[in-house]
């Protein structure tokens, strides 16, 4: 078993980012940085000259239409898609553009997707055990073994997202919204910094709905979060501030009483038969 | 010694003959008309013959010439049956006769003096009048010095051609006689040429500059040999107008490479371009691919059993039949299995691997386990000439326009067509096409049996290139998917490109590494490049892609 | 490994693992059930593949055989007792040729077996034919270098193939210059390697030597037959010596027609292509071109016409054709009746002594003799390619040739010898050294 | 929950595990027995028999060992015969070099294709494997190695899906022939062959091939209980995260590369020492092991058994090759339909193979078996 010690520790040497080591410097203010942001696609601009600052613990929605850009926004945050042109920041120290998805991920950004995506084939308490903030090295995850830190931290959040009756059933044969609050309790257990939370609420009744928000109410201050959903209703009741995309970029941005009265949102939201798909 | 001159007598006594019967004695156009004067004695003719059939090897030489010689009509009849291996002698009587057709027990034959049918004999009853390479190369000088007395001047271009570096010292000075009242000027030049190659061989330098800048074979061949004599001044000659041919030999090699290699390219799209419909397209990864392509060769075959000597036509008819079988096959595999394992692309591997075992073992054992013989029409056969270096194999040439059209086709319908816009509204989003409306069982069948069909029609291709036994179908299979990952899945542009990509890259390294190492080079290029681009060299773009 | 705790739950078993217990030990009872050992029958083992890639060369010898048990038992039989041919399919796959010559011989305890087509399955056969002394008959022309007390090499070796052929080219044709193309495997390696020796041994330069391999099943020819043509452009009378292997062919031979390579340019002489092989192809455009064999179906003899009457029959098909794998089992097995009626008993040590020295008629018109290193006399024909797919005898040796199991070209093999009469009884004696086993110390005292 | 242990400890707490491994030793037992009654004995288990089943424990090893990659991990290799081959092949030099000059040219150097092709002295890869350590070393490691390279450049790319079966189809093809030339000093087509001894012990001897067997089986046990281990681990809980949903394994911040890298490293090893038993087996190894065809038949072994379960990669390896030994012997020229028709209903009619049969209720822990999750190979 010598060679599987040998990959155990060159996995070790190269692995210098151990969430703890390096902190996210947030003292100069804002948590996320994106500047002059560009990306196309086969040269359509999915992402045209963006700017955003999430500052530390705030609750942010953006809005916009289709192919307003959401979804990229959030693949060239978490590293699943390089940009062409501009910078983005993480707190003031990391530079998210030199990163991976997984270095980013333990950098403390926690993402969800747009459709729920859970491990199907693992029960519950599996899910969350693979999100624990912990040691994701090959080595220690082979030898790694449940304590009691785990289970409770585990049980902690089953309570937090409504699961612990369901602690040992697959999670593919969870309802929709279930898995929804499954994957919000996988963030949970990354102990994220940051947030990036993909349409929560699609698909979800209405109670479901409320309780989401009231979750996500419940993890702003601790945790930034950046919202991205199109239920005007759910965001209007959980947003402080709201952004508004259009075409890659900015088009507004204030409370939601203030682009909801903008004209050129309106227009989009409207008239917006000119988006590309 | 003594057997030489004889030969040399002869030569030139048929020479003789030949300037005095005047341009038509032997020609076969006018023989007819002049038959009376031209027939020998029917015991003159038989002995002729006896003597070609007793004679052995060494001595049948002299017996063609006495044939060619006698001025007899039917010598050319009686020279194409020996160069044939046709003629034979009845063990018990002596007679000489042409056989008609040698499979089976019993042959029938005809006899060779009257040229009447003779019925059947059996063949332990005949003994075959051999004959070998030399003396069909004999008889193929002894009937070009025929033909060069015709009135048609391609064919007397032919003849002129064949005797390049055939000319020995007997026959020099008619055929300079020849050349200088030859009127065309392409059978001029040629003979010229020939004659050249006979005035190089006795050491003449001035023969060169006939010979300088041709690109034929022998010609090349006369001064390689010429450049090593020991006359020196022949030798430089030789060598310098040999350097020239090199020059230009460079070029023709370089296009010769592009063309192999875009005729290989075009084998690996035909194979390919089905795939790339069933498995870019569905999803599905059809195993038994290669057996689609067996069934659209054995299709050519059984369509020319169907109309035996006519290759041509079956062939020609195999296209649709072979597409519409393999389509058939495809559309019953898609039924009996596929269907069943939707949303499992691996597992369709599994199956239709189990399939492709299945097909292979059934041809079999229903037909038979060895190769089978497909015809290739006249109309295939040989090359394309562009000059005397570069000649197209004309049936590559039909199966790289056959890909093309293929391919052409395939684009149409999927541009142009309703079930084009159908198959790529499902494959973009399987759920949303059939919210529209869209039958996507009806258009699973058809694109996979449109994908199947195109298989067939590759084996059909095939059946003229290679091989029609029952593992054609695995020989191509792994190529094909190479040549679909390549070029990126679910884009058959990038078949396309890809598989001939492939083939020219495969063709220019064969020459340097060999065949073997050039295959090996060609699939680690692919690995690698897969890890540049892991979609591909066309990739699907879009969210739909992600997965 | 606790096995303790291992019993300890074996109680509460899970069906599931419990039945696939259940899957391993029947299938090792199902093995074991014993071959009934019955006097009556005697066995001939026949391993064949008859599918897989090879199915297609080998399928034909496993009908020959079966067609040569029956006219055996029409005719009463060995020793009054029946022959009982045992089929299996080793699939052309090696290692399961291996396998299948065990269930034959240790399962099966056949008397005989006839069987093999390529080198390496043969490799593969023969440790366990010698561990449990069996009788292979081994019908096809192969690369010599070997000798085992266990096997009979019926078809040609490189002296009874390979060297005629060249010989012919370069006496009666006039060849110069040579390209030696096979596919990349032991037998053309090795015939070539002897030919390139041979050749050079008679004056042949080394610029006019062209060696070319090509992998199994290449169909793409184009380059190939574009290099033999600028080969053969020197000036020289070129050949080309085709260790080709199978599949391989049609496509080289169209590609060959295609290009316009015709014999009277460049005769191609080929080991492996029989008419068989030929009866894939439309031979129209490669009349002229060679083989070299010791048997050709076109041979004019009677016992060549009642052999093929009687295969027409077997198969009921008129244009079936026959071969010289065919004609090597026919004079194998009449070898091995033979042996076995002279010695009494298909007892495996008395038939190989019984066996030296039987001669029996072959097809072509004479007589085939075992010799004392397991392999036979053979004359050696050349034939001419013909439009109907068979061949035209051009050439034959004078009288026949004894095959030898080492090479005089080889060095390796040059001072080695065969012989398993006592009392040499050994297949690799080194008769400069005087002694069995090889004996080739070169490398070591280098 | 059995998490408390050594990691490699754990399997011995798993009921199925320990049953599994009952059975094997018990089936392993009764055949040592039987084979050791007399030759006229009712009950007596031929040798032959014997070395046939060792061979089938060897196809059993290496099909979990593509179990282990393709149901826990989703990646479907086609190419995990050249594992399975260039282990085979460094035991297979190992055993040339022990015939020494027993040749039939008696060379005390060189095997005999060497001599009869003119080498005139050994290529240095083959230095070193007279020394059984080496040879035994290499047999991890050249397989092991081989997986290293090609799955380091693969899962950095993040080739996936079909485009990865594809390229490993690629890799054991160009290895075929790459071992068919002649030049690359492995014998060619022939392979290598004739062997006579390994550490001592005459190949040809019933003992000898008893041992084998039995190591056959010892080397499954171990070969089953790792998998096992690395399986019930958190390890093996981030593989199947990593079949089902990929990129949300990453962006949880494991770094999925590596954990491809690793399982499909240890799972060349098994491969190539499955190789390594297999070669003294059945006394040859060429290149046909590298065949795209015999990787393609390994999965089905392990489609057939019941992907994810391991157990299953054993009972399909086994079903498939005793079939297939039974069937070329009784109806010789129709096995190929059978077999077909086998693969195609048992992947129609069976999805999770045999061992989905016989066990229709499951744990999900115990083995996660919802194979359709991951849409990934529709591209």
């Amino acid at each position: 078993m010598s060679f599987l010690h040998g990959l155990a520790d060159r996995d070790r040497v190269f692995d210098f980012l151990v969430p703890q080591a390096s902190p996210v410097d947030v003292r100069h203010g804002p948590i996320l940085y994106l500047e002059d942001v560009s990306v196309s696609f086969d040269g359509f601009k999915a992402i045209n000259d963006l700017n955003l600052t999430i500052d530390d613990g705030e609750l942010r929605c953006i809005i916009g239409p289709n192919g307003a850009g959401k979804t990229t926004m959030m693949d060239i945050i978490t590293g699943k898609t390089r940009p062409d042109t501009g910078s983005v920041w993480f707190g003031s120290r990391h530079n998210l553009l030199t990163k991976n998805e997984p270095e980013i991920a333990r950098l403390g950004i926690g993402r969800k997707f747009q459709k729920p995506t859970v491990f199907e084939a693992l029960s519950v308490f599996e899910n969350l055990e693979l999100a624990m903030a912990t040691d994701k090295s090959l080595w220690p995850t082979l030898v790694a073994r449940r304590n009691a830190d785990l289970r409770n931290r585990i049980e902690e959040v089953m309570e937090t997202v409504g699961l612990s009756a369901l602690s040992r059933r697959q999670a593919g044969i969870l309802s929709h919204g279930q898995k929804q609050w499954l994957e919000i309790g996988m963030l949970l257990m990354q102990r994220p910094r940051l947030l990036l939370v993909d349409e929560p609420v699609a698909g979800m009744t209405e109670q479901e709905m409320e309780r989401t928000a009231e979750l996500l109410k419940g993890l702003a201050g601790k945790h930034s979060v950046v919202v991205v959903e199109h239920d005007m209703g759910f965001v209007r009741s959980i947003a402080r501030t709201v952004t508004v995309l259009h075409q890659g970029s900015v088009l507004a941005e204030g409370s939601m009483d203030k682009v909801a009265s903008d004209p050129r949102v309106v227009e989009v939201y409207l008239g917006g038969d000119e988006e590309a798909a | 010694m003594n057997t030489t001159a004889w030969r040399y007598w002869l030569k030139a006594l048929l020479l003789v003959s030949l300037v005095a019967l005047g341009p038509c004695a032997l020609g076969q156009d006018n023989a007819a008309e002049q038959d009376t004067s031209a027939t020998l004695e029917e015991d003159a003719g038989r002995e002729l013959l006896q003597a070609l059939a007793e004679a052995n090897f060494r001595e049948k030489e002299a017996a063609i010439d006495a044939i060619a010689a006698s001025g007899d009509t039917r010598a050319r009849g009686w020279l194409e049956s020996f160069a044939e291996g046709k003629l034979a002698q009845v063990k018990d009587s002596g007679d000489i006769v042409v056989i008609l057709a040698n499979r089976g027990r019993q042959w029938p034959v005809a006899d060779a003096l009257t040229m009447e049918e003779a019925g059947e004999v059996s063949r332990r009853e005949l003994d075959r009048v051999a004959i070998n390479n030399r003396l069909r190369g004999h008889l193929d000088s002894t009937l070009a010095l025929l033909d060069l007395r015709v009135d048609d001047p391609a064919q007397r271009l032919i003849a002129a051609k064949a005797l390049l570096g055939d000319v020995d010292t007997e026959v020099v000075e008619s055929l300079s006689e020849l050349a200088q009242n030859e009127s065309d000027p392409e059978v001029a030049a040629a003979l010229t040429q020939a004659i050249a190659i006979h005035r190089l061989e006795q050491g003449d330098s001035a023969a060169v500059a006939d010979l300088a800048g041709s690109l034929n074979g022998q010609v090349r061949a006369a001064l390689m040999q010429a450049s090593r004599s020991e006359d020196a001044m022949v030798a430089d000659a030789a060598s310098a107008a040999l350097a020239d041919i090199e020059q230009s030999l460079k070029l023709n090699r370089a296009a010769e490479t592009l063309y192999f290699g875009l005729s290989l390219g075009s084998v690996l799209v035909l194979a390919a371009i089905g795939l790339a419909i069933t498995f870019g397209v569905m999803g599905v990864i059809n195993m038994a691919h290669g057996e689609l392509i067996m069934l659209g060769a054995y299709t050519t075959w059984a369509m020319q059993q169907l109309l035996p000597g006519q290759p041509g036509l079956a062939l020609l008819l195999a296209i649709p039949a072979g597409f519409l079988v393999a389509a058939l096959v495809g559309v019953a595999i898609e039924r009996g299995v596929i269907q069943f394992l939707k949303g499992r692309p691996l597992e369709t591997l599994l199956a239709t691997f189990g399939v492709s075992l299945i097909l292979q073992q059934l041809v079999r054992t229903l037909i038979s386990p060895l190769n089978r013989t497909v015809v290739t029409p006249e109309w295939m056969s040989g090359s394309l000439i562009i000059n005397d270096a570069l000649s197209l194999t004309l049936n590559r040439l039909y199966v790289l326009g056959f890909a093309v059209l293929v391919f052409a086709a395939l684009m149409l319908v999927m541009r142009r067509t309703r079930l084009g816009l159908e198959v790529r509204a499902v494959t973009q989003n399987r759920a949303m096409a059939r919210s529209m409306g869209i039958r996507a069982t009806r258009v699973d069948i058809l694109t996979f049996a449109l994908g199947s069909g195109v298989a067939g029609l590759a084996g059909v291709a095939l059946s003229q290139l290679t091989n029609v036994g029952p593992n054609l179908g695995q020989n191509y299979i792994i190529d094909s998917f190479m040549v679909v990952v390549f070029g990126g899945v679910g884009n058959l542009w990038g078949t396309l490109v890809a598989g001939l990509s492939l083939g020219v890259i495969n063709q220019v390294l064969e020459p340097w590494a060999g065949a073997v190492l050039a295959k090996i080079l060609v699939l680690v290029f692919i690995i690698l490049f897969i890890q540049k681009r892991p979609r591909g060299l066309f990739p699907q773009k879009g969210r739909a892609a992600e997965g | 490994m606790s096995l303790a705790s291992a019993s300890a739950v074996l109680n509460p078993a899970r069906r599931s693992l419990a039945l696939s217990a259940f899957a391993l030990s029947a299938l090792s009872v199902a093995m074991a059930a014993p071959a009934v050992a019955d006097e009556d029958p005697i066995k001939v083992g026949i391993l064949h593949s008859l599918s897989g890639t090879m199915a297609i060369s080998e399928s034909t010898l496993k009908d020959t055989m079966l067609m040569l048990i029956e006219q055996q038992n029409e005719a009463g039989g060995l020793l009054g007792r029946e022959l009982e041919p045992v089929v299996v399919d080793p699939a052309s796959n090696w290692p399961l040729f291996a396998e299948k010559a065990r269930e034959l011989l240790a399962q099966d305890e056949v008397d005989v077996i006839f069987g093999n087509w390529t080198s390496v399955s043969r490799k593969s056969v023969l440790p366990v034919v010698e561990e449990l002394n069996g009788l292979l008959f081994y019908p096809v022309q192969y690369e010599g270098e070997e000798s085992s007390e266990n096997v009979f090499y019926t078809g040609a070796a490189p002296n009874q193939q390979a060297i005629p052929a060249v010989d012919y080219l370069m006496n009666d044709v006039g060849v110069e210059r040579w390209v030696l193309a096979g596919t990349d495997y032991v037998y053309p390696r090795t015939t070539n390697k002897i030919l390139e020796a041979y050749l050079k041994s008679q004056g042949v330069a080394d610029e006019d030597i062209m060696v070319n391999y090509t992998p199994f099943g290449h169909s793409d020819w184009q380059n190939i037959v574009s290099e033999i043509k600028q080969f053969g452009g020197a000036g020289k009378k070129t050949a080309v010596v085709s260790t080709i292997n199978g599949d391989a062919n049609v496509p080289f031979y169209r590609e060959l027609a295609n290009q316009g390579v015709d014999a009277a340019d460049i005769p191609v002489v080929a080991f492996s292509v029989g008419e068989q092989e030929l009866s894939g192809l439309d031979t129209a455009p490669l009349v002229g071109h060679l083989a070299a064999w010791n048997y050709f179906m076109s041979v004019d003899e009677d016992a060549n016409y009642d052999f093929i009457d009687a295969w027409y029959d077997y198969t009921g098909d008129d244009n079936a054709v026959t071969n010289d794998p065919m004609e090597a089992h026919y004079i194998g097995f009449n070898m091995w009746t033979e042996a076995v009626r002279k010695a009494g008993t298909t007892e495996v040590d008395a038939v190989k002594e019984a066996i030296i020295g039987v001669s029996v008629p072959n097809l072509t018109g004479g007589y085939a003799t075992m010799m004392p290193n397991h392999h036979i006399t053979k004359p050696v024909l050349i034939g001419e390619i013909q439009d109907n797919g068979q061949f035209s005898v051009v050439w034959e040796t004078p009288s026949t040739v004894a095959g030898d199991a080492w090479s005089d070209y080889l060095e390796g093999s040059r001072d080695l010898i065969s012989d398993w009469r006592a009392p040499l009884e050994c297949g690799n004696y080194n008769v400069v050294q005087g002694s069995c086993g090889g004996g080739a110390d070169v490398a070591a005292t280098e | 929950m059995m998490t408390s242990r050594h990691w490699l400890a754990r399997p011995f707490s798993e009921r199925s595990t320990l049953t599994f491994l009952a059975v094997l030793c018990g089936a392993m037992a009764l055949v040592v027995l039987a084979n050791l009654l007399p030759a006229d004995h009712p009950l007596h288990v031929s040798t032959y028999t014997v070395t046939l089943l060792g061979k089938y424990l060897c196809y059993a090893l290496l099909a979990v060992a593509v179990d282990l990659v393709w149901g826990y991990l989703g990646i479907l290799s086609l190419g995990h015969g050249a594992f399975f081959a260039l282990g085979g092949y460094a035991m297979g030099m190992y055993l040339m070099r022990q015939i020494g000059d027993r040749g039939v040219y008696g060379d005390p150097l060189l095997p005999d294709f060497m001599v009869f092709l003119d080498w005139d002295s050994l290529p240095w890869y083959w230095l070193g494997f007279d020394m059984p350590g080496v040879a035994f070393a290499m047999v991890l490691l050249a397989p092991g190695l081989l997986a290293l390279v090609f799955g380091f450049l693969a899962f950095r790319s993040r080739v996936t899906g079909v485009y990865l079966s594809i390229i490993t189809q690629a890799l054991t093809f160009a290895l075929m022939l790459a071992f068919f030339r002649n030049e690359m000093g492995f014998g060619g087509n022939n392979g290598l062959t004739d062997f006579k001894e390994l550490l001592g012990f005459d190949l040809s001897a019933d003992s000898t091939r008893l041992g084998l067997f039995i190591a056959s089986g010892v080397a499954l046990a171990l070969g089953f209980l790792l998998c096992r281990a690395i399986v019930v681990s958190k390890l093996g809980r981030v593989c199947v995260a990593v079949r089902d949903a990929e990129s949300r394994t990453r962006f949880l911040g494991y770094r999925v590369e590596r954990y491809q890298l690793f399982v499909f490293v240890v799972s060349a090893m098994l491969a190539g020492v499955a190789g390594a038993l297999y070669v003294p087996q059945v006394g040859i190894i060429n290149p046909s092991e590298f065949s795209p065809l015999f990787s393609i038949e390994i999965v089905v072994w392990v489609a057939l058994g019941g992907r994810a379960t391991l157990y299953g990669a054993v009972i399909g390896a086994l079903a498939v090759n005793y079939a297939k030994s039974v069937f070329t012997g009784i109806m010789p020229e129709a096995w190929l339909f059978a077999l077909g028709a086998l693969f195609v209903l048992v992947t129609v009619l069976l999805p999770q193979g045999i061992a989905g049969l016989l066990s229709r209720r499951r744990q999900h822990d115990d083995a996660p078996n919802n194979m359709a999750v991951k849409q990934e190979a529709t591209p």
